[in-house]
């Protein structure tokens, strides 16, 4: 574990230029702010853009199976680009956990097509377990009806809005298996959500069609897998909405003036952004470690996981609580744009697992073990 | 008024007295609001003639429950909170007879609402330097400007004001206090959304609305320190008499209970902490409040408020993190104005969303440090360039 | 609970006053600091001046049973004043936890004798339970030996070094019973202790002769009242460490000058000082409503007794920590006195429970109880 | 010697060279360090002829390991720490010739130690008001003064020192920098007792002591740049290359794992949130030596001391609470002079009281947030009056 490289390549660098520029362009805030008001509209084509014209819907897919060949590494670079501008896109869901799930099915098996259409952004699917679901927790239990159709219902899925195809898991006797379903049989309903720049629905099955993508030898471990990819990648997304909330602050710091005083220049204001910047860089190492275990499939990725999630959570947290205090009465209102980082960060501090969550799981990957009870 | 009550015991007669001759149940809700005002028992600690009798505002509570018991209306106090809370203490202690005479009693019985117009978006939390200018032609003032963060404008028929009437001063001496009729021409009162996705509060734009000098509440040039005295108001107002397992604690210990399946170690020991800081800070209110009613305010009355904000905060974030999945989920982002404002109402997420605005409102939590730091514990103020220099050559 | 009067009485006014008088002539840090360096001779003569001279020694004790008949709320403002003093005096362990215990006989009984005693000054005792236990936790077990003396051992025990008597619990079949056993028939060994103004020592006991002042019946209860008592009343010591902290820490930095500025002017630490100021404040509420449930033997006593536990412990050691930081160098040294209070609070923090086994309590008697063991 | 090696391979080729000449078996320790020294293999990155070869700073750590499996003795680096860490730097990048011939070597070798002369008992944090006087003669500056904060001056032979050459002008531009003999005539080095009973500093008194104008590093009044230069190496010697569960919290995590019976739900959640901040830590440090290694030094540099200091005061706390009765144990409060500072050694208590120094040695973390905000954010700089003025005139 202790030979990871943790820098940027240029390869890297570079890409991360491409997806600031087009989300600079293509996503500033006054695109997102409209989907609290059910206006939807400006997410399909930002998502095309991203997903085909950069092509980062194939980033973890092998070249000879129609991706990118890229890694984890990059797909944190995207991450945290997405991040730092809320963006309202389904790369996490589709092009991480989704994709991850369906690459543990070999080449020329069933979901191999599918597969290829996602990498190219043609399609854009979506994992049917619930957005707070951590990587070891309960999964929920479809079940196939009498004509071998998965059925049953399931709340509170990300991505599930934007995908064309949902991938299913069904608990049989022998494991789990996946199905892949049209999202078009299946009833999808939108749910209110804290955080509406990556909305969840409550999705229920009821005699849909579906191809089997993974059997019930593999099913269990590649949704797991999915599960854990997208825990390790969220922490560069949190990281990204914490450096915005930073640097924001900061910036606006810098120029706001208050009892005739750059407001920035108050002590106890610059030691709580010293602090935070300190909370911030780790966050951003941690992050980082933790995609590159990913990318080299390393034996410490599930703990290196567990602890950017247990610190990458609360830290986005953190930063975006302090812009909304440190912006005083602005950052309380619908027109600056805090509130879309505060809702994203709390939302993703739930996502896969809360950091209390992950901390549990550290206890027991560490030999670190809760008292026995009394 | 000299033959009025001085002893809990004559105030306990001269309740019953007033209640023998309005019987709640036979008596029309606003004139029994009326006659009780006249009969000074609205806020007992007010000076005869203003709806008081000149007595400790400890004996307050007595009455409320001596007329609660009887089944008599109250006046709805927390759809007026500024104006009981703000507006009648500042216009008791700065106003003339004839302003306590107009706006006193229609405040009390709420049959006038109010609100406060001090913030503006520039300004945060440095109210002295307010921009929105109030020029004297003849008899009024024209007053121009924009002020943000009034709760209730909308229905309020007043407002307590405070603008610059002298910007070739320092900022704290260019300041005077109007009382300001919401519904002269030139105020214009739109709702100001925020992260909860409501409009609790209003922004309010004023162009060329005039204000009769007669509504000036205190000398020209003497807002800065009748404002301090509204604020000061405020911050008293706060703490006290609070339950255990009151306000956001309360909600999540009984999510605790009710909920066993959502228990973790980890959300355990937070809770276990944010209970016991509750409780203590709910013993300092009380202590605080024993000490008020023997006359000795203590100092710990400043720091209530940045407990309280901590725990409401910390609380409603922790909560969600309970919740999971479900706390994902929102209730409404639709844009409404809320009849009234309810920290632990709705859902968890508004809640949460909710209280970081208890930190900035009313006294961000820097300010109040700051506060605490230099008046109480005696540190040095911060080194400051805008004490002397006028208004109008300040940077901005 | 909600009618209880926090507010001090005039006597309770005049008492502090007397009791920080001669404190401050006779106690000063100068006074203390050789206790580290094994030194203890002042402390007999302090003693004496506090338990005989003002009397404090007999306040828990009725009058006619020979004591000063006052009530909880006087014990803790004498603690209050020791804490501000870190006086190394056994008032804690004397005059209220043996006291207490003892007062659970009834007059006329084994124990009036002593307890009459120890109530004029004339005699010091000790309850032979480690400080670190909690008012619900584990008791030590002696025993009797053939000739029916108290036979064992055990460590950390607080005031054993200024007794005359120690007061042993005795296990046995009906219960716990306990003991009065002169000092001087039992093996004293002192400890190097984190604080030394309340030194610790090990106690063994063979056959040393004793009388039974409490019955097997009454035993139990009574030692659990003492503790509970004690970690009550620790409270107001742990406010007056903490208001010790605070006060001088302002009074230091109001004074010192770095960068050409007074350095309580720098913002930074006025709002670490205006949080310190709030959290002290809220530890003087907690401290002092345990006390009066404790003078009004008030159905919430446990509840308040484990709250105030629960902060003023952990909030005397902030105050000491800041102390200690907010004067750079100096309070690192031997010199300044703030590491008697570091000390000090450190340890008041693990006595009669760390504040996490407070906190446990109240899971119990609030109804919050820990998640079912997975 | 440009004809030095340039690659790693090069490198290692002159390591085993080296070792061929100089078998460890067979050569006598000081012996060898000379050689070592003479090689240029005593710190790669510095120059050729000042026990170096001009390399990046980050081939150093192969040399080492080489020499190390080859069995070679090292210079006891933590037993001059001060030396290697602060004034060899400072010597290097501000020395003379004949400066760096005369000191490097003996430095580097471990025969003469160092100390630091900069802290004094009325300037703490802010260095540049020290107020030891060295007011020249000839050829020499003769120093008045007192020092405290020294560790190692008794066995130090030599000291960096800053005093003040020029009282009339603004503090910062008064000082100098020299190189003192501590067996000079006037030096005299007292014990300081700290919290932990120990006597790990030293006060030192300096009382006409005379210096030779070749041993002023820098010139004169150029004392605060040299000292900046200093503290600057003194803070990137911290930090990097630390293991998993190394410092406090791998004492805690191991007695957690031996001791069931101390473990309570409390100190569980605690411990893991600390395990996870200290291996936060852990991987920041790692990012930034990899930075570093690349010559791309990170601005959270500054961040680690902070860090550090937080997690060991935290962790230390949180034992002695886990230990309860034999937390309230302590060692030993006899006055010795520990030959090694240990911050994870000794009992729990030692532990607890050692960490608080972590915060305040060094550069207080308050002064840290000062340079993080200000150099790494572009927050502004504090308000200060004492920049201009001369320094005899500052209020103290």
């Amino acid at each position: 574990m202790s030979d990871l490289d943790l820098l940027p390549t240029d390869v890297e660098d570079d890409l991360r230029a491409s997806v600031r520029e087009l989300l600079a362009d293509r996503c500033p805030p006054s695109a997102v702010v409209p989907v609290y008001d059910g206006d939807r509209s400006s997410i399909a084509p930002l998502w095309r853009a991203l997903a085909t014209d950069l092509g980062l819907a194939g980033l973890l897919v092998p070249e000879e199976r129609g991706g990118a060949g890229a890694s984890a590494r990059e797909a944190a670079v995207v991450l945290e680009e997405l991040g730092r501008a809320v963006a309202p896109v389904p790369f996490l869901t589709s092009s991480v956990v989704a994709t991850t799930v369906l690459s543990a099915a070999g080449p020329g098996g069933a979901g191999a097509g599918l597969l290829a259409a996602l990498a190219a952004g043609e399609r854009t699917a979506a994992l049917l377990v619930p957005l707070g679901t951590a990587p070891g927790g309960r999964l929920p239990g479809f079940a196939v009806d009498g004509s071998g159709r998965p059925a049953g219902q399931v709340r509170g899925i990300a991505g599930a809005l934007e995908a064309d195809v949902l991938l299913v898991p069904v608990a049989g006797p022998d494991g789990t298996s996946v199905h892949a379903v049209p999202a078009g049989d299946a009833r999808i309903d939108p749910v209110i959500s804290l955080d509406m720049s990556r909305q969840l629905a409550d999705v229920v099955l009821d005699g849909a069609a579906g191809e089997r993508v993974l059997g019930a030898e593999a099913g269990d471990a590649a949704v797991r897998s999915g599960l854990e990819v997208g825990a390790a990648l969220l922490a560069s997304e949190q990281s990204g909405v914490a450096q915005w909330c930073l640097t924001t602050t900061v910036g606006y710091l810098q120029d706001r003036r208050q009892f005739g005083r750059v407001v920035g220049g108050f002590q106890a204001l610059k030691h709580r952004l010293a602090d935070l910047f300190v909370a911030v860089e780790q966050a951003a190492a941690a992050a980082r470690y933790a995609a590159v275990t990913v990318a080299e499939d390393d034996p410490d990725r599930t703990v290196a996981t567990a602890v950017a999630q247990a610190w990458c959570g609360d830290v986005a947290v953190r930063a975006a609580e302090e812009a909304v205090q440190l912006h005083g009465g602005i950052g309380m209102t619908w027109e600056h744009p805090a509130h879309l980082y505060l809702k994203r960060a709390k939302a993703d501090q739930l996502a896969f697992g809360t950091p209390g969550t992950h901390r549990a799981r550290l206890a027991d990957l560490l030999d670190l073990p809760a008292p026995a009870a009394p | 008024m000299s033959d009025g009550p001085t002893t809990p015991g004559e105030l306990r007669q001269r309740v019953a007295d007033f209640l023998a001759e309005h019987p709640p149940a036979g008596t029309d809700r606003l004139e029994f609001l009326r006659a009780r005002y006249d009969a000074g028992l609205a806020w007992v600690h007010f000076p005869p003639g203003s709806g008081g009798l000149g007595l400790p505002r400890s004996l307050q509570a007595q009455v409320e429950e001596e007329l609660a018991r009887a089944g008599a209306p109250d006046n709805d106090p927390r759809a007026n909170g500024i104006g009981l809370g703000m507006a009648a203490p500042t216009i008791l202690a700065f106003g003339t007879e004839e302003q306590q005479r107009r706006f006193l009693r229609p405040l009390w019985t709420g049959e006038e609402l109010w609100c406060q117009l001090f913030s503006e978006p520039g300004a945060g939390s440095d109210l002295a330097a307010v921009s929105t200018r109030a020029v004297r032609e003849g008899g009024e003032w024209i007053v121009n400007g924009q002020k943000v963060w009034t709760s209730g404008a909308h229905k309020a028929r007043f407002a307590i004001l405070v603008a610059r009437t002298d910007p070739d001063v320092a900022k704290h001496a260019g300041l005077t206090y109007f009382l300001c009729d919401m519904a002269a021409p030139g105020v214009d009162v739109r709702p100001l959304r925020q992260i909860t996705g409501e409009a609790e509060f209003n922004e309010v734009f004023l162009t060329d609305v005039h204000i009769p000098d007669d509504h000036r509440l205190g000398a020209e040039g003497e807002g800065w320190r009748v404002a301090t005295a509204t604020l000061n108001s405020e911050r008293v107002a706060i703490g006290g008499g609070a339950a255990r397992e009151g306000g956001m604690v309360g909600v999540l210990s009984r999510t605790w209970r009710q909920r066993p399946e959502l228990r973790t170690a980890d959300a355990h020991q937070r809770l276990l902490r944010l209970w016991v800081e509750a409780e203590v800070t709910r013993l300092t209110g009380k202590r605080l409040a024993q000490k008020l009613a023997v006359g000795q305010p203590g100092p710990e009355g400043a720091g209530m408020k940045l407990a309280f904000a901590r725990i409401a905060q910390e609380t409603s974030g922790l909560e969600l993190e309970l919740l999971g999945d479900e706390g994902l989920r929102y209730s409404d982002w639709t844009l409404v104005r809320p009849e009234r404002v309810d920290f632990t109402g709705r859902d968890a997420g508004y809640r949460y969303l909710r209280a970081k605005g208890n930190s900035i409102e009313g006294g961000t939590s820097e300010i109040l440090r700051n506060v605490l730091a230099e008046r109480v514990l005696g540190l040095p103020p911060e080194p400051r360039v805008d004490k002397d220099l006028p208004w109008k050559d300040l940077p901005r």
